[in-house]
């Protein structure tokens, strides 16, 4: 028995390869494994080579694993690209109609099961899928009957009989199979799970949930990779909260467009990627500028320019922290797990509202398209604060001579009052020219200055729970890992590796960007001999972040991976050998 | 009730002496008042250049956005808040050259905003520039020998973007301007008011004399009917843009307010942020 | 001469099988050999998209650029170059959604290029959300209870913004479609050609046969003058845009090469960067 | 006699101002003396307080001064907000027309002149600037006849009238002068200059100088303060040599413009300010990843957003060198003085052909609008350099099968061959999409990492004449003073002063920013007791790079300055001596 094992289904895109593993994912997270679920996909809509890679274990893990033990192959090209992931004496099974074939010199089990022609018996070629989810589950020794509840959601709204067909399916495919390999083969049976209820979500899911929870109520954006699903979840669920999302003409206008909305007092949000970032940057200044809060999600992919739209990297961390002429208060997140992904989208609305500045919530693509079992989240962490604005509050006159409320009064905190159209004695003027305290232009040097202090002072306060996330087990460590967004999964799983070979690791995954928590880095660093910091990047960026932010350049070395692909534990144990 | 002097606030309008934007401030001033709202009611959004400066100038809620965008910031704030009057405005360059996407798209979307342009073919605040509307021919800074590319026929195109209200005034004309923002302010759905506002510096040509020569009102055309699309359409084609007026108006279609699915009667603004326990797990639910 | 393979290379497009853009690709393969053209002498810009992608998959010096861009990235080829021939090309999000601005400036600057638009009034490559020419109505992913805005009507729109050959096509009619692109070719100034082009992965409802059922050729009507702008604009409105064949054409118009001042004739990629010391010193002592 | 001093003029915009101190500086010029002059004005068209202050000297001078020997006042406004700048015994000349007072607690002496009465008495009371400028040559001891040429320039279009009543008004301006004082007075007579023929420009003009003769041939862009000379300069001379300019709809549609020309082969180029840099950053990184040559001037001014449009700072610097998302190879040029301007504006477009990659060449608002003296250029040092493109050449057939060019091939220096359309056998494909070496859209990893490792690879050895401009006079140092464009006027002056208080001080200019020099600074660094870094911003940007590139925070020092002004020279003493 196991505790965790690794498959992964090919084939052609746009062929159902996304539902076989979804199906096969969703039923093993309701018996109480944990899942986690990564899809490799291309930048075309039908065909093309997909695979999607599930790893599922008894405990909760956020990486893809190093090596697979069963691959599910719709096609010979799903072997020729994958088979030499898998391991020794590991198991693929082909559809038969393509004579699957697997190189001698690897010792892989290979069966061919006749997916299509089942599934075409009992009436379509579509239920292929779960032919071989039915194989699947013989190859693990799990109950065809796992199935039914995720396979009867899905389908009983096209009726019993169809429901039916395809459990049908699955049994068959585990027939089959049992058959093939006359009764369970060895080495591939998992022990059995918690059965706790666990959701089964990406990244953006989370996301958007965070941003439902936390009370946004419009959006506008425009579609791109990978952050379509955020928007695609609120144009579903705002309508049930009155609220709406407009489909914007482009990434200029759905900014500005959250801008105006935010000023008027709703909770608006925008997200991206890369491109659509990049021609965000004139209305972040404004935002910055005129103090309006604003929270725009980067789901970060493969750059620059167009790039590889659909492969994971972690490349816009500066441009995301400097982007924008002149200088604005600006905060930029990065949330490292699926639950933190939740609750810093709520957190990214407080900290928009209480400091009136744009907060960017950074993610990647592995982080927001992978896919995982996530605990319950707490309902009781879900807190709403909206800084100085009160809309109810009763305003009293001014004593303006034009009536105008001073909101952008110079305080000490950095932080004016804010209000919003439509209340009384709440009359202001914003602009991105700079201002006096009540928004009209000015160009007086000591207004200007004084406005510039305050609107830069607002962070220096700024309360962050845990802006670093840290494993520290030794005073004094060989190698201190540092990253960002979703390569805290793999640092993770590195960690034991190395420690077993006798070097001592400690951990920080930071988690606010910017303004750098340089305090809570430096003795760390201090207490390291090296520091490898692990980035999906060319350049270091983060790296650098470090040494602008800390110093002691000496210690600091870049582990890099920018080819697309997320990291494997495997890569960052050996290069952090190379490394120290 | 407020009356246009509510509108008004203490400060000194940078305009040049003689710039056609004084009187389009003056008009939605009265326009405002005129239609009963309160100051605190309105939100008037502005563009980057000379006539981007009127948020400031008309007492009222005001954002003076960048060059461009006045109507993306102006869509947000009627969302975020229905019960806004929101005004958008800017001048030829800000709305038709980096912003005709913007406006374009403004116009099939149907939100109920008034945008009202200044046009007065040039770009001013830069020091006179060649704009979208400037004439073939026109000289300008820089188009030392004279522009070379067509004007937009920014009636026409706005009618074949799917506008439900579209008008046509002359600065100078306070008492026909004035009505006709009340109007615009009135239609359910996006209107657009394009206001020759003469830069008396900048450009020598189009003059308040030319467009006194030159504008044809709606008013002396036999039987005008700017119900009708198409005679919109022709009649616009037939004076090459030069009319004064409400030119088309629909006014049977339904705000993007109205028909967007699911979008509430109450203001966004004025809602509840808070989720209930309940409705939260049933969302975690959906992902079980 | 080259013949219509000359244009060809060996990749496989990646649009699904059935997609409309096939077609296009072969139309505009066929009509750059028709009119006698060198590979190496066209310039295919392109957009971003499914559509996009036709850059590489002519054999011809190829650009495929960013969403929404393909128009200024294509002016600029041809400023530098005006012996190329340059084909910009690219989906309806990218040319009237993200790119609506420059399509509206590319018109009335009306420098001679031809604009190819694969009309699928749907988003393609991002899987299925609604487009500025998608019909009131249709469900998409972004818009599940149907998109409630008005779809521009693209061809309407180009004759506001001062278009000189305006034409819209079918990709199945290969013969027609690559004869209009041949006519865009030849057109002195910026032709506009959109071509409906069905998505048949994320489009069930604009599909093949709609479009047979709707589509009108301009052939059929009588007396049918494209050289008549009111008359053009008159069909368009009574068709609701769904005609087909070249809807208006300016033939005497010049295009921006022969009226921009001091243009040279020479294209500018070919001439010498060198100044004399002669007139560099000229130019220094201009600022003496 | 006095070698140098200071003079402004003051009052409404647009009300002859700036022409007054045109004519000023000009005819100073041609006598041979070094002139500084720097306009203060603001947002609007007409009215508003404006003023123009003109150095004028025996000797080079880049930098405002702290005071001010003569201010002529067209009205009390000049006065009130100018007159607390004047030197003790400093000469105010006020047109008798609004009654001109001065503080009584201030040693200056004031001449009321009726600069209006005596214009309006000559024909038209626009002349006043004429008498003013009369005024002026009294106090300085100047001959009339000094202005007869420039006169004669500007007017002689109007006719010989007009050329001779401008001189009367000059002359009349002179005599009432003389007059009221009773002869010149002491303490204002400059030594002879040496006669030198200069030219008399702002920066803008030197850099649309140094495109034209750097072979640019198409520019396309969007108006913007204070950028916009350029491209008037560019719209005024591109015709005569068969070139043009196209004014776009947008920021976005000049730069992709820019980058569609050159991808067909011309010198072109954009030019604007903060608001529409920030525009163009999604076209910067298609630039970086299809490896086509681009130079975008970047004319920094009072930001963020909208911000001071017509005030200095340098404050873009950070957007400049990491906007856009991804990684791309990116040139920063930062000129220091107007000359520098000229040449970079050449080596700009040099670099960029040569290493096939997006320049920005940086400038700031003082430096963009400062008028002054400048030598005769060098036209032997003005060079073309195309690098790996020569569009004469006769390309041999390929082996592709497609018979397509490796326009992306990988080359040991990372720049890869290149062609323009039109060309023979020089077919292949351009994409912002990561592709192989013809160009067509690639995800496969191993290439993928090759294009990157190429793409970063070029600047590694990118030659760059003076990176550093460096002022070493002392191997240990007590001061380090590092800044980059203008503010290099400043700190030379500021030296010396320093010097003379016991200070041993360095000084390094940074022209080339990014990739930043870090080899040329560590020792200028390692030798300095403080480094103080003087920059026109409010976050430190530069010496942030610094630290980032070279460490040693500890010794890193700000001084800053944000109020839209320039810095004086002593204000950059005073603080440094705070700061040691
Ligand atoms: C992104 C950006 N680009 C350019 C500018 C400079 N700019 C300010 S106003 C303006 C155009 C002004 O013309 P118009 O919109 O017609 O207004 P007017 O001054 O004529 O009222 C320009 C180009 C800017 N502020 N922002
Ligand atoms: C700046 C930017 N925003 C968004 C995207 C994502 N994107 C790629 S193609 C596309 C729209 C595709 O629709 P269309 O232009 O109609 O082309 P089609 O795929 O239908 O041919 C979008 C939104 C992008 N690549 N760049
Ligand atoms: S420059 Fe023209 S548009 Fe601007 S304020 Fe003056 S007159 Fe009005
Ligand atoms: S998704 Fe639609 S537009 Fe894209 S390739 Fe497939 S059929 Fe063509
Ligand atoms: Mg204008
Ligand atoms: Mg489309």
């Amino acid at each position: 028995m196991i505790d965790q094992l690794s498959w992964k289904v090919g084939g052609q895109q746009g062929e159902g390869i996304d539902s076989t593993g979804e199906i096969f994912a969703m039923a093993l997270n309701r018996l109480g494994y944990y899942l986690y679920s990564y899809r490799h996909f291309s930048s075309r809509i039908k065909g093309g080579h997909t695979n999607n890679k599930i790893r599922v274990s008894t405990s909760e893990t956020r990486s893809i694993s190093d090596d697979l033990d069963i691959l599910i192959a719709f096609d010979q090209e799903t072997i020729d690209v994958n088979v030499h992931e898998l391991r020794d004496g590991g198991v693929v099974i082909g559809d038969s109609k393509f004579n699957p074939t697997v190189p001698e010199d690897l010792n892989v089990r290979l069966y061919a099961v006749p997916f299509t022609e089942i599934a075409s018996e009992l009436g379509t070629s579509l239920m292929k899928n779960m032919v071989a989810i039915g194989a699947t589950s013989a190859v693990l020794g799990l109950p065809v009957e796992s199935y039914l509840e995720v396979v009867e959601e899905i389908f009983s709204r096209k009726g019993a009989k169809v429901v039916e067909k395809n459990m049908e399916a699955i049994q068959k495919g585990a027939d089959h199979f049992n058959e093939l390999s006359g009764g369970q083969i060895d080495g591939f049976q998992l022990n059995k799970a918690d059965g706790k209820k666990r959701m089964f979500m990406i990244g953006n899911d989370a996301i958007a949930l965070g941003f439902v929870a936390g009370g946004v109520r419009f959006m506008a954006a425009y579609p791109i990779t990978p952050a379509s699903e955020i928007m695609e979840y609120l144009i579903k669920k705002l309508p049930e909260f009155g609220g709406t999302v407009i489909q914007t003409e482009d990434e200029i206008a759905a900014c500005t467009m959250a801008i105006g909305a935010n000023y008027a007092g709703v909770r608006t949000i925008t997200s991206s990627a890369g491109p659509g970032l990049s021609l965000m940057m004139e209305a972040l200044g404004l935002s910055g500028m005129t103090e309006v809060p604003l929270v725009v999600v980067d789901t970060q992919r493969g750059g620059p320019s167009t790039g590889l739209p659909t492969k994971q990297e972690q490349s816009d961390l500066m441009a995301m922290i400097y982007g924008t002429h002149g200088e604005i208060p600006k905060v930029v997140m990065a949330p490292s797990t699926v639950e933190e992904a939740f609750y810093d989208a709520v957190e990214a609305l407080n900290i928009a509202e209480e400091y009136q500045c744009p907060v960017i919530l950074l993610t990647d693509l592995q982080l927001s398209l992978g896919k995982q079992s996530v605990e319950p989240l707490d309902f009781n962490r879900v807190e709403i604060r909206r800084g100085k604005l009160d809309p109810s509050q009763e305003l009293p006159e001014t004593d303006d001579k034009d009536g105008y409320f001073k909101r952008y009064e110079v305080t000490e905190d950095g932080i004016s009052p804010r209000v919003i159209p439509g209340m009384k004695n709440g009359i202001h003027h914003v602009t991105g020219v700079e201002h006096d305290e009540t928004g009209k232009p000015s160009e007086v040097a000591a207004n200007r200055q004084k406005q510039m202090d305050k609107r830069l002072r607002k962070l220096n306060r700024l309360r962050f729970n845990v802006p670093v996330v840290k494993q520290i087990k030794h005073e004094q460590a060989d190698i201190l890992l540092v990253g960002f967004n979703s390569t805290r999964g793999v640092i993770e799983e590195a960690m034991p590796r190395l420690e077993a070979e006798g070097f001592k690791v400690n951990h920080a995954h930071i988690r606010l960007i910017h303004p750098f928590p340089a305090d809570e880095m430096k003795p760390l660093i201090d207490s390291a001999k090296t520091v490898i910091v692990v980035e999906n990047n060319a350049t270091g960026q983060l790296a650098n972040i470090l040494k602008m932010n800390v110093g002691q350049h000496e210690k600091i070395k870049n582990l890099l991976k920018y080819d697309g692909n997320p990291f494997l534990p495997s890569e960052v144990v050996m290069k952090c050998k190379e490394l120290v | 009730m407020a009356t246009f002097k509510d509108f008004r606030n203490s400060i000194k309008p940078n305009w040049c002496p003689g710039c056609g934007d004084f009187s389009v401030q003056a008009a939605i001033q009265r326009a405002a008042a005129n239609v009963g709202l309160e100051p605190d009611n309105l939100a008037v959004v502005s563009g980057i250049g000379c006539s981007g400066r009127i948020s400031g100038y008309i007492k009222s809620y005001g954002f003076h956005g960048i060059h461009g965008r006045s109507l993306p910031i102006a869509q947000g704030v009627k969302m975020a808040n229905r019960d806004l009057t929101v005004i958008a405005s800017g001048g030829d360059g800000d709305g038709f050259a980096i912003g005709m996407g913007h406006t374009v798209h403004a116009i099939r979307r149907n939100i109920d905003i008034t945008y009202i342009v200044m046009d007065n073919q040039i770009y001013g605040l830069t020091k006179g520039q060649t704009s979208p509307r400037s004439d073939v021919g026109f000289k300008t800074k820089s188009t030392p020998e004279g522009s070379v590319e067509s004007a937009i026929g920014i009636m026409e195109l706005a009618l074949t973007a799917g506008a439900t209200f579209v008008a046509q005034s002359f600065s100078t004309d306070l008492k026909e301007l004035t009505s006709i923002i009340e109007a615009g302010i009135n239609h359910k759905g996006f209107s657009l008011i394009n206001v020759f506002s003469p830069c008396v510096t900048y450009n020598k040509v189009n003059t308040y004399d030319w467009f006194k020569e030159h504008l044809v009102p709606l008013s002396s055309i036999e039987n005008y009917d700017s119900s009708n699309r198409m005679m919109a359409m022709q009649t616009l084609m037939e004076n090459k843009g030069l009319v004064k007026g409400i030119i088309y108006q629909d006014k049977v279609k339904p705000s993007y307010q109205d028909l967007a699915h699911g979008y509430s009667k109450e203001a966004l603004a004025k809602m509840d942020l808070n989720l209930s326990e309940e409705k939260f797990n049933q969302l975690m639910t959906e992902f079980m």
